[in-house]
């Protein structure tokens, strides 16, 4: 009997090791696209830019000898994706989920284009927090040997969570994508709220990328990213575009994700296939259980397209 | 939104110009039609010559290089053309249920299923003759593909869900199951380093068209192109689903059974992706295994987009990109070049259609037709 | 290739072998990267011959050859098909396709008594791409090495589905960690990523398919590597001289086909005497490392006592079962 | 912040064109400091884009504005709040999921970038003490009644310290009762010189009572005005149309018939998913008009959803000459019945598509008796120059986008399609919203015109005119029940608008 309960509390541990592993891309995509969205506007294209993030992360911080330099330059190279986002949205008639699929193919094409040299050369990686090093179980110290992007997106949640309540900016956003012609009658300029909230949203899914490629896992491939930028739209829906509520969504994306290897490594290999599917058939039915056709989505945006 | 044309026109026509005011709008329409995508597409390939100068390669050797290896020869056409064949399918799951309002992204999902439930019905049900065989492998494959996506109708219509996202979803979750039947309970014992289903019997296998080396899959989906075409441009319920994808509550008003046409259509959709992996099963690879997802399902998603929807636009867009994607192979080989260049050109040149649309009824072509005449 | 030919894996052992023809002289050698296992793959093979003459292809994956291989050899006659680790077999398939491949198998066993010295809890580990009878040749061999030097060691394994796909294998691996595994090995077509995260988890390495020293100098024990260059060269050689290639080819360390890096610091003395002298007699040839009396993990025997699998065997190219020690089951 | 004080505006030769089209021409019109200014004028004729060019929102193409005598250069809405004016739109334009304290503060020019909310809370309440009016401040927006929102678009321009305020049309969505205090309201502050008030309205009542002096625009130039007191409603009319002749509706004739729409115990849930829709019992007989009035938001949306069988109901029927209706286009079409929602841009045309496929849109699966499977295009284009021609519609060509033709075209368009068959029961939500009166007479008549040849007509409207002009029987609603019910004749206004605001 005993020999189960330690492979539940194994399964549970490496549940939440890889939740803080895994989720950091996730927490910052899903933030990044939350800032967007709440603007009104969707970024499909996140995927893309997570990539590029990725590999120009790993290109400077190889050049450069800082994992540090790595993320401020994905971050740079995932503005410059959502201001051309933000840009070309404004255009009228464009449609801004076709414009982030597009942008998606583009942002994977330059990174892999531009990757090629990289993949070989090792570069630096980014510092942890030992937040375990209490503890004597091996285990327990390596799922709290934390990244400190991963406190940092943490941290960034509840501040853009407050931003969006108490300062001029937040409110600015929420207004630009609650009502645009309320924004517009008190001058404020829809699209450059956009534009800007669209280069915030990519900048973070910028430095999502830097996470894979300088942390965990910690190269750049080509296969680096497994749609984790596609998934974090999802998450945002089903987070309710609350900040705080992606932490929850995007460590629960990634527990659910850890639990394929984890049943293996205590012996529960038979159709791992569909372990492995579990996080999205967990996010799928999350949004069947929270959609409804009668009533509007609650905490929508008003502006946004996928919900109007 | 706009009417510049009318606008500059004067006060607008009253109704008597209707017969006149027919020929002309339809014209411009028309026209706009063919010149805006035509002009986007030379727009993006412009661009991306710059970023081949930018990177120091020579443009002109690029396009020659595409043309000499996706047009340039016999065996260049019948490169490009085996290339196109699942596209044609594929572009058709995203352009129908986008004629409904609805942006599906997720055919992939539903060509692997296609695939691994016509390599499933040429394992257990050998021996039928040729004919039978393949039109059970290809039924099996089209009600595979067809529930898989009019799922994803049926949610957005009955439960509200994002029809992007759940397709999204559906398709991970798919290739999760095709892979686990692959390995798992459809795994032929005798596909040791390649995990696949039974090899198909000779007379399921679907050859060369006569004449070309390109398989029968290419006409099915030029067939199925047209056959899309003309049900949704010229037949009634065609029309009902524009009505839905105009706007769902005039077609709601107009008591349409919108949840009937949005389940129906994407099923029918998803149906051609089945189909498309139905072909790679029966004429490419002989079995259902990993390689079905080939990512065919992305392409088609550029493809519909980039002929607007329209199904027979699609025919010469998705020779366009496979002939593209036939000169990959010279480009990497003469040029240097990675394989992702063709990624990044597929890239621009989307984005630069996409934009395009922003100029539609802003070309000014009635009053230039009307000075003209 | 099938990914990028600059992988730390798989493609890059085969791209070091091509640029190694590459350097012969009379001999022009082009490559294609990244190209999927459909009927892009047959039409590149045709448009490497239609456009660039090539007369002599090596298409690496193994997933070109049935159907691909076979469909493109009946058209071209004159071309000569040269594949990695297909399953040519004289009465189905065309003479102007062979296939090559090597008992790396045996590597991976050298892999194991490496690993049998440096671990200290017993727990060695394997991630593993799909449990394809090459793949679970590894697992076994591994195991099998390891267990020479001392019986008690298990091997966890993990699948990750995928050939290729970062984010999996890491997660494997820490998984594998977490159950205090403290040698890992691998077979997925890039080790770069489990390598990695494996000594940052503090456990030893042995690598795969190229040489990963550099990634981890201080835990990496050894790998086992291909040594395309010698068996490419030698075939070109072959081929520039006028005579045929083999269709059916095979070779393990003795050949020449297979080496293993050099050993890392972290091998302690014992063990490298008994790696050299196991290394010894594989050379030798003949040496069998399924031999009986073994059941598989689920209690079924596979190899009576005295019955023996030497590694040039066919029979273990369908290998369809983990031997007992090992952790993990096949579906 | 300066004492209050009311500001005179004037605009001198102002003009502006789009493209070759003349929206104003050299408008001159003066606003006396302190006095309330009524704006009339059909649609189109010119009203928004004058006060935008005010605000800053247009570049005029030619003339210039005074403020208080000094000339002002107005580039954009920033420089016209700088100088003190403001404007409450149409539209509401308050943000529906901020709360009302938000609202206010982020409306503010010199909102603090970091907002302490105990401080600002405390001064908004201060402010609101000054107020001769209440608006709760913790209530997101979208939990307001329509009367409170416009209270609360008042509230904000005076804390924004306006002086010069433009009403846009301010009473279209309030009761007759809630636009009274509002206006009152407005007019008080005006009375007292704290402010300055242009307000565009197309209803002669809220003129006569409340303004002080008109001007009217027709089809881009002032054409008149004057005190209030001395212009009649007619001679406002005659400014406004110029010499057109109205349509006027046809005076009710023929008998009422049998009961053709009934609603028996039906329970819907609207669209917060938080309350419910219940109608006991509404019936609709033959040659008659049933008007359902009330403010919007009381579940007459949502009626009508159920009604076109787009809402799911959790009991009770819908039934159409004793048969039930689920709304589908077979049922429709055999029992006759037609639907004119609101808004038909929105919730009746296919925007992006012709003129001549959204006139067909009932007929194009049918051929003589049967159902069509292909479609016939040749007989589309004759239904739609055949239905272009009877109703006026405007349009440049019948393949141009339906989204390109002006709001009463689409307007007319769709009534073109809807009432050019048999009818015998028709159901419609504010057929007339925006329009201008000749354009509304016109549509009025038609319904009339149906009603005398003996459809059962449900008419659901905000517009408490357009219920009494047309309606036999009156009802009204109010938190999704049918609160009130009365025949015209017995009709009392006072009664009405006590039921419509819910205090009865
Ligand atoms: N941005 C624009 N571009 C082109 N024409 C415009 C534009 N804005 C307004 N117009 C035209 O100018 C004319 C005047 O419009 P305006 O909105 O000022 O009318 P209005 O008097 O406010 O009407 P309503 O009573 O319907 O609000 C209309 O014919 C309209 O079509
Ligand atoms: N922003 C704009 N850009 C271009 N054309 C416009 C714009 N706004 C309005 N129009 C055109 O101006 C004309 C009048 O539009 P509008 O809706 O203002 O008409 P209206 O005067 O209110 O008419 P109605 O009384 O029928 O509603 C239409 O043909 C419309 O297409
Ligand atoms: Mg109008
Ligand atoms: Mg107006």
């Amino acid at each position: 009997m005993s020999e189960t309960d330690l492979g539940v509390w194994t399964v549970l541990i490496a549940m939440l090791g890889g939740a803080i592993r895994v989720s950091t891309p996730y927490i910052f995509v899903s933030l990044g696209e939350c800032l967007t969205e709440r603007s009104g506007r969707i970024n499909l294209g996140l995927e893309g830019t997570l990539v590029f993030g990725a590999m120009s992360g790993y290109a400077i911080a190889y050049e450069t000898g800082s994992a540090w330099a790595g993320v401020l330059a994905a971050a740079l190279a995932g503005t410059l994706f959502g201001l051309f986002h933000g840009w070309v949205c404004k255009l009228p008639k464009v449609n801004d989920i076709a414009i982030g699929i597009a942008l998606m193919l583009l942002g994977m094409g330059l990174a892999f284009f531009f990757g090629k040299p990289y993949i070989q050369p090792v570069a630096p990686d980014l510092p942890t927090i030992a937040l375990g090093a209490w503890s004597s179980s091996p285990q327990v110290e390596a799922a709290l040997r934390i990244n400190v992007l991963f406190v940092v997106g943490i941290a960034l949640a509840f501040f853009i969570a407050w931003m969006l309540r108490s300062t001029r900016i937040g409110l600015v956003i929420r207004v630009v994508g609650d009502s645009a012609d309320a924004a517009r009658a008190m001058g404020i300029s829809v699209d450059r709220v956009r534009l800007l909230a669209t280069a915030a949203g990519g900048a973070l899914a910028g430095i999502g990328g830097a996470y894979l490629s300088l942390y965990y896992p910690g190269s750049w491939n080509e296969g680096v990213s497994s749609g984790q930028g596609l998934m974090a739209v999802a998450l945002v829906i089903f987070a309710r575009w609350s900040p705080v509520n992606c932490i929850w969504a995007a460590l629960l994306f990634g527990a659910a994700g850890a639990l394929g290897p984890a049943l293996q490594s205590v012996g529960v290999s038979s159709g791992y296939y569909l372990s492995y599917a579990a996080p999205y058939v967990l996010t799928l039915i999350l949004l069947i259980a929270t959609s409804s056709t009668t009533r509007a989505v609650r905490g929508a945006p008003g502006e946004l397209s996928i919900t109007k | 939104m706009t009417l510049t044309s009318s606008l500059n026109a004067g006060p607008a026509p009253v109704a008597p110009a209707a017969g006149r005011g027919r020929s002309a709008g339809a014209l411009d329409r028309r026209i706009e039609a063919f010149a805006l995508p035509l002009g986007a597409l030379v727009a993006g390939l412009a661009v991306f010559a710059l970023f081949l100068m930018m990177v120091g390669k020579s443009p002109a050797e690029f396009y020659g290089l595409v043309f000499k290896a996706g047009f340039g020869t016999a065996f260049s056409w019948e490169n490009t053309l085996a290339r196109a064949s699942p596209l044609l399918l594929a572009a058709l799951c995203v352009a129908i249920p986008a004629r409904l309002g609805l942006v599906v992204i997720g055919g992939e999902g539903a060509i692997v299923l296609g695939g691994v439930a016509a390599g499933a019905f040429g394992m257990y049900l050998t021996g039928l003759g040729s004919s039978m065989g393949i039109l059970g492998m290809a039924v099996s494959a089209i009600c595979v593909g067809g529930v898989w996506i009019g799922l994803v109708g049926a949610l957005r219509y009955r439960r509200g869900v994002n029809e992007t996202i759940s397709s999204l979803l559906l398709a991970y979750i798919a290739i999760a199951l095709m892979n686990h039947f692959v390995e798992g309970p459809l795994r032929d014992p005798a596909s040791l380093n390649k995990p696949s289903t039974a090899p198909l019997e000779d007379a399921y296998r679907i050859g060369a068209m006569p004449g070309l080396d390109v398989h029968g899959g290419l006409a099915v989906g030029i067939l199925a192109c047209v056959f899309s075409w003309i049900l949704i441009e010229r037949t009634a319920w065609g029309f009902s689903a524009r009505i839905v994808g105009g706007n769902i509550r005039a077609a709601q008003i107009q008591g349409l059974p919108v949840g009937w046409l949005m389940t129906g259509f994407c099923a029918l959709a998803g149906g051609f992706a089945g189909l498309a992996g139905m072909l790679e099963v029966a004429a490419v690879h002989g079995s259902a295994n990993g390689s079905l997802a080939g990512g065919y399902g992305y392409t088609g998603i550029l493809i519909a987009f980039l002929a607007r929807h329209n199904m027979l636009a699609i025919i010469p867009v998705a020779v366009l990109l496979a002939g593209f994607e036939a000169s990959s192979g010279l480009i990497q080989r003469r040029m240097d070049l990675p394989d992702a260049t063709i990624l990044v050109l597929q890239g621009i040149v989307f984005i630069s259609i996409l934009i395009s649309e922003t100029f539609t009824g802003r070309l000014g072509l009635s009053t230039l037709w009307r000075k003209t005449s | 290739y099938v990914g990028p030919k600059d992988d730390f894996g798989y493609n890059q052992a085969h791209a070091e072998g091509a640029a190694a023809v590459k350097a012969m002289d009379g001999v022009t050698v082009i490559e294609e990267e990244n190209v999927p296992e459909t009927v892009d793959c047959q039409k590149t093979m045709e448009s490497m011959i239609n456009f660039d003459g090539a007369t002599l292809l090596f298409p690496t994956s193994f997933g070109y050859f049935d159907p691909h291989i076979l469909e493109v050899a009946a058209k071209q006659p004159d071309v000569r098909f040269q594949h990695a680790g297909g399953m040519w077999n004289a009465d189905k398939h065309p003479k102007n396709v062979g296939s090559y491949f090597g008992y790396i198998g045996m590597g991976q066993y050298l892999n194991g008594i490496a690993a049998a010295h440096a671990t200290k809890t017993r727990k060695i580990g394997f991630v593993a791409a799909k449990p394809i009878p090459q793949v679970l040749l590894n697992i076994n061999s591994f195991l099998l090495g390891a267990r020479s030097v001392d019986p008690e060691i298990t091997c966890q394994v993990i699948f990750t589905g995928e050939w290729s796909l970062a984010v999996k294998e890491a997660e494997a691996t820490n998984a594998l960690a977490d159950q205090g595994v403290d040698v890992i090995t691998c077979h997925v077509d890039g080790p770069k990523v489990v390598i990695e995260t494996a000594a940052g988890r503090g456990a030893f390495v042995c690598g795969y398919h190229a040489d990963q020293t550099s990634l981890a100098p201080e835990k990496y024990l050894t790998g086992a590597e291909w040594n395309w260059a010698k068996v490419y060269t030698d075939m070109v050689k072959t081929t520039l001289d006028g005579g045929t290639i083999d269709n059916f080819v095979r070779g393990g360390l003795a050949d020449g086909f297979i080496k293993m890096s050099p050993l890392g610091p972290a091998v302690p003395e014992a063990g490298r005497k008994q790696f050299e002298a196991v290394k010894a007699e594989i050379l030798k040839g003949g040496f069998a490392a399924i031999k009986g009396p073994l059941k598989d993990n689920g209690g079924k025997v596979i190899a009576e006592a005295g019955q023996s699998f030497v590694e040039t065997d066919v029979a273990l190219e369908s290998m369809d079962y983990l031997v007992e020690g090992v952790i993990g089951s096949l579906s | 912040m300066s004492a209050p004080h009311a500001i005179g505006v004037e605009t001198l030769h102002m003009t502006k064109r789009f493209g070759d089209f003349t929206a104003l021409d050299e408008v001159s019109i003066r606003i006396a400091p302190g006095s309330f200014h009524a704006l009339l004028g059909e649609n189109g004729a010119g009203k928004s884009t004058l006060v935008k060019c005010m605000m800053g929102f247009y570049q005029p193409t030619a003339g210039q504005m005074l403020i208080d005598g000094r000339e002002a250069e107005i580039r954009n809405p920033r420089d016209a709040h700088a100088a003190g004016l403001g404007m409450v739109y149409q539209h509401f334009t308050l943000v529906p999921s901020l709360t009302a304290a938000e609202n206010l503060v982020i409306a503010r020019e010199d909102a603090p970038a970091v907002i302490d909310w105990k401080k600002e809370r405390e001064g908004l309440q201060a402010f609101v003490e000054t107020m001769p009016f209440r608006v709760a401040l913790d209530q997101p927006v979208n939990r307001l009644s329509a009367g409170e929102k416009q209270k609360l678009e008042l509230l904000k321009q005076l804390y924004l310290g306006r002086h010069f305020l433009i009403l846009d049309e301010p009473t279209s969505v309030l009761t007759p009762s809630e636009a009274d205090e509002l206006l009152g309201m407005v007019r008080g502050l005006t009375s007292a010189g704290a402010l300055t008030c242009l307000m565009i309205t197309h209803k002669f009542r809220e003129v006569t009572a409340f303004a002080d002096a008109v001007s009217v625009l027709r089809r881009g130039a002032h054409v008149g005005g004057g005190r209030v007191g001395e212009l009649t409603h007619d001679d406002m009319a005659a400014m406004m149309i110029g010499d057109k002749t109205l349509t006027r509706s046809a005076a009710r004739a023929g008998e009422k018939g049998d009961v053709v729409l009934s609603l028996e115990g039906i329970s819907a849930a609207d669209r917060s998913g938080l309350k419910t829709i219940d109608v006991d019992s509404l019936h609709v007989a033959a040659g008659e008009v049933v008007g359902i009035a009330g403010v919007s938001g009381n579940g007459q949306m949502e009626l009508m959803e159920v009604l076109t069988g787009q809402r799911p109901v959790s009991r009770g029927s819908v039934s159409v000459k004793s048969v039930t209706f689920r709304g589908t286009r077979r049922q429709a079409r055999e029992l006759k019945v037609r639907f004119l929602p609101e808004e038909p841009l929105q919730n009746a045309c296919a925007g992006r598509m012709s003129v001549a496929e959204n006139l067909s849109f009932r007929s194009y699966d049918l051929n003589g008796k049967g159902t069509r499977f292909w479609l016939d295009r040749a007989a589309m284009g004759r239904l739609a120059v055949r239905l272009v021609d009877a109703f006026k519609v405007k349009t440049a060509s019948i393949e141009s986008p339906i989204a390109s033709l002006s709001g009463g075209n689409v307007q007319r368009a769709v009534l073109a399609r809807e009432l050019s068959d048999e009818v015998d029961l028709l159901i419609i939500a504010n057929p007339c919203f925006g329009l201008d009166f000749s354009a509304v007479a016109e549509i009025r008549a038609r319904i009339m015109a149906a009603r005398n040849a003996g459809a059962a007509v449900l008419l659901i409207s905000e517009d408490l005119d357009e219920i009494l002009e047309l309606s036999d029987r009156v009802l009204v609603m109010s938190e999704g029940r049918i609160a009130y019910e009365t025949s015209i004749e017995t009709l009392d206004v006072g009664e009405l608008g006590r039921h419509m605001a819910g205090h009865a």
